[in-house]
């Protein structure tokens, strides 16, 4: 018998480095599979949602409707899967994001059959937050794009955050995205604050480290990111040798360079397989294959017994690249948040490490409003 | 004659095909269908003012979606606010969406239609993207990240929920439409926008208001572009500022012009082959664009009036 | 032979305009194509200056096919075209207008100049500045003479050139041509006004449903009633 | 006050860097009466060949030097292929052309370089920033600056006081004639056209060190550059220019006061996300108005 | 009643001076002719009557209304009608559909929607009579674009008549007519005159001697004299601006 995957993700436009990034870890989990779970042969399906959420809920429909999946995981981006939301759970089909953690999914919209193997929006500039206090930032300056998730890390890093936010830019984002902080960085630089905090994920994040460079502002306003450098924008910027964002610091509940069998396994066979370094985005679809897998195996590949399914999938009964971690009321994962710096490996490429850990099992914020149990 | 047979031909298997691909357990098709005739009633209103009364409007998506958030915003009130259903919302809907986009019509048409050529393409645009972030930045309903419809309109005999039902209404509206659109470019009304467009001048020193002519048939154009949206709001019961993004003006200005500008069948023709077209390449390839560009320069290159004009050269018949 | 028009046919579309069309012009004549409306005489000149694509047949320019040749080429061997209709370009002023397409391929000795034309039109210069559509009807088609003048032309093609002009400047104009001619300028002229043409043409071709239906000279065609009556109406 | 110095330059230079793309659609678009929704494209093609040559020589203005002749046989090719046959055509099918041509060089650089983009390193000496006063700049926004001023002052005098610029205009309003007078009208205008593309291009290779060569990078631009030459009056160098600068200062300063304006009337919450919408709608809502009082944009050209 | 009365018509394009201090009546069934050398401003008096140019001072009274700034289609709907010195058709249409239109404009209101207008005989029949009168009835299904310029000609003086109108501007109506069809064209002017008011600017001196009631002759925008035939061709002045040794 067999079981079929859905995948949507951006394999198109200039946001498809995260979707080929995604794609090439779902191979590597099939590969690491030997493309079977148990004795359930797994098929997985792509789907292109061209970065736009109306396109992507035509994908999902396709996947539902004509190719019958049985579950739908990936999406990037918050609103993709806001859209998409829909049209698989009321197909009683499982929904798996490997990105995307909007407030409203962890929250209110909560249901049994959506997990997610990344993090809820909030968590990670939350992290930050805690960050910047222990580093005794007194005051900081925030940019984000105006979007669902942008919003949501804005929210997030003022949770936590307890000194003064002297600024708040929040710029256009989409297909015809803004790219150029002139006017941004000038206003960042005048407001005298301690630091600055951004979310540019994707090309976006580079052109920003690029420019902020080129203003001369390492030195007077350190940089604090969170899923704007990574493992897709450091080997451009390496190529370009854009040094100042070495040393720069960011959040994430995973790194290459945790130390767990499975992703050590992980990140050495897809360095071998490909050529970089996994992104985090790698790393959470990956994840999310080896869930899935070990909720097919848990049922013996009974497709139909979605009670099953829905139990073995909240166990979390699998090796996950990031340790240990569990499921909240909400299936929103509970999970151990780093700091990571960008260094440069033995071989001289960039990448990041682990300096500490920030929050351990940490549980989102909206779990309260989900009245799941 | 030639022409009577093609238009026969498409509507019959616009009419037969996507039931039987439903009731043979292809959903799927069915739903592509419901978009390609809603979108197909779009683009005839569109063609109206576009292919017969010369005024490219590069915003029409603006209607589309005003159209499709008159339904999702008070689907939004309705289950937020005062719970439970409302028998028939969609009788309140669907007017209010018919309304929203006359007025929207005419408010913007009136200075829209002070312009001329290219400036007429822009300024449509100008106002359909100010629509566009005026939905971005009202976080109520979403913002940029669109409106979930919980609930679809509730009609009198109609259950939208059904999708047979939904592409029955669909389709009987795209005949309306087409049907309105042919009865009006005939008439004495029709010659005059028609004239409109080939000599503005020649027209006022006649004794025509061109101006109030060629508003009325702005207005129509996007009452039946807002019913339209009011339909694809109901059919995929989500809404985004991105339905109104100028790329998808684009799109409905170019199933017009595919099929052929100025003729009635044209742009049923042009959004069928679209959307098909899209739907095959993407599947073959996610670089699908690539074909598909190419694809439509050739169509421009080589074939003049658009697919109804390659028809003509094929089979005859006038035009 | 300066010019030579053999079996000459095209096509609008699917509609034939021209059937054969045959006549011919000597260095130094001037000769006129006249008829009623609609018979192809504008499609004649279009068809010389390859405008319109001839669909057979030849056409000889100082023993030159011109058939095939694209417009540019053909007017740069020496064929200078004031057209129907003006077409003055409304987006240059006067000047620039006169000036933009001037040219001498053929190097010729004393060559027209802004200051020749005005001498020719003393209206134009007073106008130099004004973009070309804001020109009277008449004023533009003095430009338009102009314009063809400042391309230094062996053989001048003049299709209407006199429509609109106030009847003094109608006369300055043939005038004017009488004199280009007499420094050896051949000239083929389409006009409504035949007592001017018979006064200044050396050869007429009544043009008939897209072909020569008569030819002669002026004298001929003053003597012989039948034909005016029969093509050309009076 | 400083801040606002600071702005003035930055939007400055995004209304010359405008300007740049907006003076080859005008040339093409007002002169040649061509629609090349295109012209997008060869922005893009523009950054990602200067990308290419840069990482390649290991230099950006070797990269430059490079890349304009090669961006200017693109825009060849474009004009005879796709441009040439549709001239004598209608805008509608000028549209489309080129939106299928957009789609198809999106895809075409999609496939060459990948969806990822190129970052574009820059030398020492245009690396740093420079000190004018009291205000701090990047050296490289100062040599956009530079350069923008120049094409325009070029193009200024080309399409004004030359012999070719009379021809090109004579074209646009009437092809046949100009040729019936012995021009070689195809030539011209393949020349008008590659001068655009070439225009393009180096908007392009010039932005591409700030906000690197991306896929799409296009999009963003050429709607922008559309309402600059709406705006300024389609064809119009002079409106161009005059639009592009407003365009971009309104939208720089927008975005740097906008907020903080709508602070004084409205609570910091609302401020903060009704501003950024505000003020990407902003540059159409100048363009709505002008053109509700000047129904061919501020300086029409005197006839089309 | 006078159908036309023009006073103090003053019109400067920057420097030149197109209508200067013009001052003009028609009386009703009048055909008075206009002439004066090339860019005396006999078009543009003719743009400021129709209304597609505005004058800068002066009043134009038009059935005794004053109608200075009222716009072109009110002026048209009130009975006047005007044709171009630089053809002005709609390309696209048929022959017989642009005439149509000319009959539709004086038939009332055309925001009708249900009746196809081609089966319209009341707009059909008096359009095809009218493209009769100027001979060109067997082109009148052929596009417009696809005819000489002489037939253009002839179809402006068609959509013009086709009008109805009570006051006609016509502007070189004879310009791209030779022989027997100038000839043709000024029996069928004189057999409406009477009938209509008729503002004649022409250079076909023939024709305008042979149809005017009255001539008024405009220099630099000046009428520097108004008369019967016989005492315009008589100026010495007119001669010599104007008419040269003919
Ligand atoms: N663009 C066109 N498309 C189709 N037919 C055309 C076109 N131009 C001219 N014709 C037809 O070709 C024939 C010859 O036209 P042409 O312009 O050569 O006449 P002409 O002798 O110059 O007449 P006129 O004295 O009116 O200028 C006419 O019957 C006309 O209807
Ligand atoms: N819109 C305008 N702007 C500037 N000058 C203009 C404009 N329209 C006309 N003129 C000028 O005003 C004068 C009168 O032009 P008009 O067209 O009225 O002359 P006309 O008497 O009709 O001449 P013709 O007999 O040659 O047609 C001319 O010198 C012309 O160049
Ligand atoms: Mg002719
Ligand atoms: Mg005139």
């Amino acid at each position: 018998n067999e079981a079929k995957i859905g995948f949507v993700t951006t394999l198109t436009t200039g946001a498809a480095v995260i979707g080929n990034d995604m794609k090439n870890a779902v191979d590597l989990a099939i590969e690491h599979l030997d493309g079977k779970a148990g004795d359930t042969t797994i098929e997985v399906i792509f789907g292109d949602d061209g970065f736009a959420p109306e396109t992507g809920k035509q994908v999902t429909d396709k996947l539902v409707k004509q190719d019958d999946v049985d579950f739908v995981a990936g999406y990037i981006w918050s609103h993709v899967l806001l859209a998409s939301r829909k049209t698989v759970l009321d197909a009683d089909k499982f929904l798996i994001s490997a990105n995307a953690g909007p407030s409203q999914i962890a929250g209110k919209l909560c249901d049994p059959n959506f997990f997610s193997t990344s993090w809820q929006n909030d968590q990670t500039p939350m992290a930050m937050g805690e960050v910047l206090n222990r580093q005794g930032v007194k005051s900081l300056y925030v940019m984000a794009p105006n979007y669902a998730a942008g919003k949501d890390m804005v929210a997030g890093v003022e949770r936590t955050f307890e000194g003064e936010i002297v600024g708040k830019d929040l710029t256009k984002w989409g297909a015809d995205a803004q790219l150029d902080f002139s006017a941004e960085l000038a206003k960042a630089k005048a407001s005298g604050a301690d630091g600055i905090f951004v979310f540019y994920p994707g090309a976006a994040g580079g052109a920003f480290i690029r420019q902020y460079d080129q203003a001369g502002l390492k030195d007077t306003l350190p940089l604090y990111s969170v899923f704007t450098v990574d493992a897709l924008s450091l080997p451009k910027l390496e190529e370009a040798d854009f040094q100042a964002v070495l040393g720069s610091r960011t959040t994430q509940q995973w790194d290459p360079t945790l130390d767990n069998a499975a992703n050590q396994k992980f990140v050495t066979d897809f360095k071998a397989k490909y050529g970089t370094y996994p992104s985090y985005y790698a790393a959470q679809s990956y994840d999310a294959i080896m869930l899935i897998a070990s909720a097919i195996e848990a049922v013996g590949g009974d497709m139909d017994d979605k009670d099953g399914l829905r139990a073995a999938l909240k166990a979390a009964d699998f090796d996950s690249v990031r340790g240990e971690f569990s499921f909240g009321t909400n299936n929103m994962p509970v999970q151990d948040f780093y700091l990571r710096e960008v260094v440069t490996d033995d071989d001289g490429t960039w990448t990041t490490k682990v300096v500490e850990t920030v929050y351990d099992n940490a549980v989102d914020p909206y779990a309260a409003d989900c009245k799941m149990k | 004659m030639a022409r009577k047979i093609l238009t026969v031909a498409v509507l019959a298997a616009l009419a037969v095909l996507p039931p039987v691909f439903y009731l043979t357990g292809n959903a799927f098709y069915l739903d592509l269908a419901t978009r390609l005739v809603i979108l197909g009633i779009a683009a005839v209103s569109l063609n109206l003012i576009l292919g017969f009364g010369g005024m490219i409007s590069f915003g029409h998506a603006a209607f589309v979606g005003l159209g499709a958030y008159a339904v999702g915003i008070p689907a939004y009130h309705w289950l937020y606010y005062t719970a439970g259903d409302w028998a028939v919302s969609g009788l309140a809907q669907i007017p209010i969406a018919v309304a929203v986009t006359a007025l929207f019509a005419l408010l913007t048409g009136l200075i829209c239609l002070r312009t001329r050529g290219v400036y007429f393409i822009m300024i449509t645009m100008a106002f359909a993207q100010m629509v566009y972030y005026l939905i971005v930045s009202i976080e109520e309903y979403g913002g940029d990240d669109g409106l979930v419809i919980d609930t679809r309109s509730q009609l009198p005999f109609l259950d939208l929920d059904d999708p047979l039902q939904l592409y029955g209404l669909a389709y009987v509206s795209l005949l309306v439409a087409m049907g309105l659109v042919a009865m009006i470019v005939k008439s004495r009304f029709g010659m005059v926008i028609q004239g409109a467009k080939g000599n503005d001048e020649r027209m006022r020193t006649l004794g025509f208001n061109t101006y109030a002519y060629r508003l009325t048939a702005y207005v129509i154009s996007g009452a039946m572009c807002g019913y339209a949206g009011a339909l694809l709001g109901n059919f995929t019961t989500f809404i985004s500022p991105e339905m109104m993004d100028w790329t998808r003006s684009g799109e409905l200005m170019f199933m017009v012009i595919l099929g052929g500008a100025g003729t009635v069948l044209g742009p049923v023709l042009g959004a069928t082959v679209f959307i098909v077209l899209e739907e095959v390449l993407s599947s073959i390839t996610i670089h699908w664009h690539l074909p598909f560009g190419l694809m439509l320069i050739a169509v421009v290159l080589f074939v003049r009036g658009g697919l109804m004009g390659l028809f003509a050269v094929l089979f005859g018949g006038r035009k | 032979m300066m010019l030579q028009v053999r079996d000459l046919t095209a096509h609008y579309g699917t509609s034939q305009a021209l059937f054969g069309m045959d006549f011919a012009l000597q260095a130094g004549q001037v000769a006129t194509l006249l008829g009623r409306n609609g018979m192809g005489k504008t499609t004649t000149i279009h068809a010389i200056m390859g405008i319109v694509k001839a669909s057979g047949g030849s056409i000889l320019f100082d023993g030159q096919e011109l058939v095939g040749r694209p417009s540019f080429r053909t007017a740069n061997l020496g064929i200078g075209l004031v057209p129907e209709g003006r077409q003055i370009f409304p987006n240059l002023t006067l000047m620039e207008n006169l000036v933009a397409t001037a040219s001498n391929h053929l190097g010729q000795a004393d060559p027209w100049s802004v200051e020749k034309v005005f001498a020719l039109f003393p209206e134009l210069e007073t106008r130099v500045g004004s973009m070309g559509n804001l020109l009277s009807g008449g004023e533009q088609q003095m430009l338009a003479i102009g314009r063809a003048l400042m391309t230094n032309p062996r053989l001048l093609i003049l299709d209407e050139a006199t429509e609109g002009l106030a009847p003094l400047v109608r006369q300055k104009i043939w005038a004017a041509l009488a004199r280009i001619r007499a420094e050896g300028m051949s000239i083929l002229v389409v006009d409504k006004n035949l007592a001017d043409l018979l006064r200044i043409a050396d050869r007429h071709f009544i043009v008939q449903r897209g072909r020569v239906a008569w030819s002669g000279t002026s004298l001929e065609l003053q003597a012989d009633a039948a034909v005016r009556a029969q093509y050309l109406g009076f | 006050m400083t801040l606002f110095t600071i702005q003035l330059l930055n939007g400055l230079q995004l209304g010359l860097l405008l300007f740049l793309v907006a003076s080859g659609l005008t040339l093409v678009f007002g002169i040649l009466d061509f629609v090349n929704l295109a012209h997008a494209s060869l922005y893009m093609l523009g950054a990602f060949i200067c990308a290419s040559f840069t990482l390649w020589l290991g230099n950006f203005v070797w990269g430059v030097l490079l890349a304009l002749p090669v961006t200017a046989l693109v825009g060849l090719v474009v004009e005879r292929v796709v441009a040439r046959p549709l001239y004598a055509r209608d805008h509608l099918d000028q549209v489309l052309a080129t939106f299928g041509l957009i789609l198809v060089i999106d895809t075409a650089a999609q496939l060459i370089w990948g969806p990822a983009g190129i970052a574009v390193p820059l030398p020492d000496w245009l690396e740093g920033q420079v000190q004018i006063g009291a205000v701090t700049l990047p050296s490289f926004r100062l040599l956009i600056i530079g350069a923008g001023l120049m094409a325009a002052a070029g193009l200024f005098w080309l399409v004004n006081y030359t012999r070719l610029g009379m021809l090109i205009r004579a074209g646009a309003s009437n092809r046949t004639m100009v040729s019936a007078l012995g021009i070689d009208i195809q030539s011209l205008f393949a020349l008008v056209f590659a001068l655009g593309a070439t225009l393009a291009g180096l908007a392009g290779m010039l932005i591409a060190p700030i906000t690197e060569a991306s896929i799409g990078m296009g999009n963003s631009v050429i709607i922008t550059a559309f309402v600059v030459i709406i705006v300024g009056g389609i064809g119009s160098m002079k409106g161009a220019f005059i639009a592009a600068l407003m365009i971009g200062l309104i939208d720089t300063l927008g975005r740097s006061f906008l907020d903080d304006i709508f602070k004084l009337v409205m609570s910091t919450e609302a401020a903060e996300t009704s501003a950024p919408a505000i003020s990407a709608m902003l540059i159409y809502i100048i363009m709505a108005a002008v053109l509700a009082f000047k129904p061919s944009g501020l300086f029409p050209p005197k006839v089309r | 009643m006078t159908v036309l009365e023009v006073t103090g018509l003053n019109k400067s394009f920057g420097g030149i001076k197109a209508t200067d201090d013009l001052t003009l009546t028609l009386e009703p069934g009048e055909l008075h002719a206009v002439i004066g050398p090339n860019g005396a401003g006999k078009t543009t008096l003719i743009s400021q009557l129709c209304g597609l140019q505005f004058p800068d001072t002066g009043a134009i009274r038009f059935l005794g209304r004053d109608i200075t700034r009222m716009t072109p289609h009110r002026r048209a709907r009130m009975g006047m009608a005007r044709s171009f010195q630089i053809t002005s058709l709609i390309m696209d249409m048929s022959v017989e559909d642009n005439v149509a239109l000319a009959v539709q404009a004086r038939a009332g209101t055309s925001f009708r929607f249900i009746r196809p207008a081609r089966r319209i005989a009341s707009l059909r029949e008096p359009a095809r009579a009218m493209l009769d009168r100027v001979g060109l009835l067997d082109k009148a299904d052929h596009p417009t674009v696809a005819l000489s310029h002489g037939e253009h000609r002839r179809m402006e003086i068609a959509i013009a008549l086709a009008t109805q109108a009570r006051l006609m501007l016509l502007d070189e109506p004879m310009a791209g007519l030779g022989g027997e069809d100038a000839a043709e064209m000024v029996a069928l002017l004189r057999s409406i005159k009477g009938d209509r008011t008729i503002l004649l600017i022409e250079h076909d001196m023939d024709a305008v001697f042979a149809l005017a009631d009255r001539i008024s002759v405009l220099v630099y925008g000046h009428i520097i004299a108004t008369g019967a035939p016989d005492e315009i061709r008589a100026n010495a002045a007119v001669q010599q601006a104007y008419l040269g040794e003919d």
